[in-house]
């Protein structure tokens, strides 16, 4: 596989070629290999039905919440009327709305699993993502279960204008309280976590990881360089950045979430009463 | 499929149950006196350099005020003012962002954009009012949080974040005032309250117009039609439940008056605080999740055939089994 | 007085030249003016018993523990051994040793003072202040009164060694008490405010003032520019420069330091029982 | 007048409860049984660069150790770091000062030279100890807190503060050990334990010898005269009550052995968190207080002419009034 060829002898259905490295890789072996680059480990988009598997055990994972879908409560038109967009993106990807909920074990410990996919109107987030995070956060306060989210997101759905932006509040109230009931919380960063997702439950795990090289900020990268008008510092807004300056807990590769997941799951384990109680 | 619009107008008004109505406060659109004025009027009324903005009101609202300074961790940010004041003899602790009144200020102030120490500071102070069982109130007034790659450095969405974190669970009365510029995030790190009121040409929304018209329009100059399209206007928000009353200003916008704009402001926190002190602090939390929780659109089909009835999260979650 | 006299015009007795302006100042006037600088408004340093006169209303004062005084726990001998030390400080300045503790009424708020004297040995931590301040913390929680200390410290006082240290651990604890019980800490940083005082009880307050252009630090400066090899930003290690960087509340002149008090307490007067009991 | 020495060696050791006496400790100076090294000695040695250092003994006494990064507001400081481990199967915090082996590591890790942000790292992972019922254990190794100019600016001290006093009501136990160099309010700031263990040839001090030798004997070159007078060698530390017990370390000194080193480590923790895990938090709490309230020497004339009584505080506090 390693001598040059033209471009044409790379069908697209069959081959991807990785931003990064510029590798083409087969596709079928890019699967195999949880969609990360086999020559640079460069971490391409994984859809949420898939990280799901990669991470719950097992045949242990069922979806709640699967039905909701959003509502129009602004009559928002742009180019396209939002319920428009909004059915166009079920009609592509299959899905109700840019998150996948449900319970779980993650290596045995029972769990409340939230996933984003970035490919529903880029993972962003409106009252059906406001209110599944929050009901998985209550789901797993109500069976003390730990709840893990997995992030990609480029921030609030602006067609739900600010009723999108009270979903920070209501989300980190259920987080809160989830919290204050001593269950744990693990916030995964994948490319991209940015904007009001960012800025609100994806930045208050108890633990934080991120896949390598994931673009991680509050503002766009345009918007900060032309704040200041000037180029910006290496690896800016990516994991590892992020993580020299103290806001996630490890860079995590694809291939080790799992198992990283399962052992910090089992090391905060939710007793099985609320230990608030006990004294 | 059931339209379930979570949250809809006069029903979380009423629902958090603590808004005064003998205060002075617009409770509904109907009740606004003079014609709605449009969006891009509200916007261009709420960034209006002359209107009061928090350190203009704290003065007019409280006696004695005394600010007080520093996040303890890297920096006192100019952008965020914050002490204890008294209303009506009563200490109260107040964190408001700050705009300027004039270039010099404003720069001075960052253009009352916080940075990520903005936020800390508040939230030493939220701390403070819950430890001493001090009321807060709040005036949110930004463009939105600072952008820049320091700002960036020293984690903003964090600050943002865990701002709101501390703000839903703080154990004492919490009445947020949308002053002016309510600008997404940035706004809403000290906009979680028992209670949230709006000036009435203040806006709110997950976006600046100018930002939404880049992204959807793909030109700035859009701006007015996207500040329609994102209902962020102070009527448009009470109409959907964002916040729970209107503090009227003074006829032609509260920059012609900042006087009679703080009178306005005093009243409505005298009264809301009132009505607070007297809710028992679990009461209160339980409350103030609700109003949050409350708030989306969302169609859920119902299982049964039946509409699902809206009922506390606490019941839901005693219910569902998978 | 404004024209030029000679300096044997000046006998020390009568005058003091302040080193901040030059100015002679006629020690009377200064007395009067709370040991401010008339021209300049330095401000001198102000003893343990002035400053309780500042602050305590009128007559209040009832001091506490004034016995207590140190040990030589590790049998210390440098130039002199430490005993002799410490009696020369005790018949000097007529003090047991660097702080003096009493309840008192600030503007009305019944409260616990506990006020540092830089004379003392300056006025470094042993185990009598560490004793004095965490007695004084324990007195206010007993009796629900607020805590106010002044503090003028080198730091840890290094005859009595690890002990000395420990005194950090022992008063943060009985703050950290106080604290839990909603009482209110007040601290003031006097000029110098430095090493181990400033890194433990000084930093705790739930409201810190600080006087103008006092000296407030971890580290000496001779020590941090020593680390560096190079000089240091302007204003370092004062007050001012400490407002900044958001550690202190307020720079507060003297003249104005009662009055401030007296609004703080009053705004976070404790209640007259803890709160906590009451839901 | 009676010179009551509070906190005095056997008292104090036996006072708070919680030794081990099997688990291979040292708690009297008595029981050592190779002969005293000096000051000078100990000073080297807890130096020595092939001593075990914090991630040495990590790897040694933890299984499936994870490192967890950040103080969530500025930067990870490598000179301390934290994580998860596991120790005979319990989850466990563990924190510690991270000196290099070399010199390159050394620049790496500020020769184990915290900024404000490590100590704040280290709190926010004390706070998920107490949050999740894991007991925590600390590494004490340092010269001290880094005091440059932007520790400085960035607050060291308040770092420092806030440390210690997370520490001291943190409620989950806590076992501390002086690993190396236990330099001032830099060490303390991890060293608030319900036991205090000290490395039989580990150092605990106010002031380096050498700081200490500099401003009263007006050269650094009397360290040595210096740490004999600062009483800070483990056995010193011992007797007078300031750590719990010793851990032996192999014949010659820890950086010998780092295995046996490890071993002896993970009897006494074993042993202690065994104990500790046992103790309602409250009494933990309690006991932790009293355990550093008792320490300190001081003269108190009695009032009546008998010696004061030896009590608790909450007595003395229901007790005493003007
Ligand atoms: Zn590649
Ligand atoms: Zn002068």
């Amino acid at each position: 596989m390693p001598f040059a060829r033209g471009r044409k002898e790379f069908p697209s259905h069959l081959w991807t070629q990785c931003p990064t490295c510029g590798e083409m890789l087969f596709n079928k072996q890019l699967v195999r290999n949880l969609n990360v680059c086999l020559k640079c480990d460069h971490h391409f988009k994984l859809g949420a039905r898939e990280r799901l598997e990669l991470i719950a055990d097992k045949g242990s994972f069922l979806e709640i919440d699967r039905e909701l879908s959003s509502g129009d409560p602004l009559g928002f038109v742009d180019s396209t009327p939002y319920p428009a967009r909004i059915l166009a993106a079920q009609t592509k990807s299959g899905e109700k709305d840019a998150i996948v909920c449900g319970t779980a074990t993650v290596g045995g410990v029972p769990s409340v699993l939230a996933v984003m996919d970035f490919d529903f109107i880029g993972g962003s987030m409106g009252s059906v993502v406001g209110e599944k995070i929050t009901r998985a956060a209550e789901r797993a306060l109500a069976d003390r279960r730990a709840l893990i989210v997995v992030s990609a997101s480029g921030g609030a759905r602006m067609q739900e204008g600010t009723l999108a932006l009270m979903q920070m509040a209501k989300i980190i109230g259920a987080l809160a309280r989830l919290g204050e009931a001593g269950l744990p919380f693990v916030s995964v960063l994948t490319d991209p976590t940015t904007g009001g997702v960012l800025a609100s439950f994806a930045s208050l795990g108890d633990v934080i990881l991120a896949e390598p090289d994931a673009l991680v900020g509050f503002s766009g990268a345009r918007v900060t360089a032309g704040t200041i008008g000037e180029k910006l510092p290496k690896g800016f807004q990516r994991s590892e950045f992020v993580l020299a300056h103290g806001f996630i807990d490890q860079v995590v590769p694809r291939s080790q979430l799992k198992e990283r997941l399962a052992f910090l799951l089992g090391a905060l384990r939710p007793a099985a009463r609320d230990l608030r109680w006990s004294l | 499929m059931l339209d379930r619009l979570i949250g809809a107008p006069a029903k979380a008004v009423e629902g958090n149950g603590h808004s005064a109505d003998a205060s002075g406060l617009i409770l509904s659109v109907n009740d606004l006196a003079t014609k709605k004025i449009t969006a891009w009027q509200a916007v261009q009324l709420a960034r209006d350099q002359k209107r009061p903005h928090a350190l203009d009101i704290i003065e007019r609202v409280f006696d004695r005020f005394q600010e007080l300074h520093g996040d303890r961790g890297f920096r006192d940010d100019p952008a965020i003012v914050t002490g204890i004041g008294e209303l009506d003899g009563r200490p109260v602790v107040v964190v408001g962002q700050q705009k300027g009144s004039s270039t010099e200020e404003n720069i001075e102030r960052n253009f009352g954009m916080p940075f990520p120490e903005g936020y800390r500071k508040a939230m030493r102070m939220y701390r403070l009012a819950a430890k001493f069982h001090l009321p807060l109130v709040t005036l949110v007034d930004t463009p939105g949080a600072y952008p820049g790659p320091e700002a960036e450095e020293r984690g903003q969405a964090e600050a943002i974040a865990k701002s709101i974190e501390t703000m839903t669970t703080l154990p004492t009365p919490i009445v947020a005032i949308i002053l002016g510029e309510g600008g997404s995030g940035g706004a809403l790190a000290l906009g979680v309250g028992d209670v949230v009121l709006a000036m009435q040409n203040a806006i709110y929304s997950v976006i600046s117009p100018e930002g939404a018209a880049a992204i959807l329009f793909r030109s700035a100059g859009e701006a007015e039609r996207a500040a329609n399209a994102l209902r962020l206007s102070a009527p448009e928000l009470l109409s959907m439940g964002i916040v729970d009353g209107l503090i009227p200003e003074p006829e032609g916008g509260a920059h012609l008056d900042h006087d009679a704009t703080g009178r306005n402001i005093k009243a409505a926190l005298v009264a809301q605080l009132d009505r607070l002190a007297r809710v028992p602090v679990g009461d209160l939390l339980t409350n103030r999740y609700e109003r949050f929780r409350a708030i989306g659109s969302i169609v859920e089909p119902a299982l049964d055939g039946s509409p699902p009835k809206a009922e506390p999260w606490w019941k839901r979650a005693l219910r569902i089994r998978p």
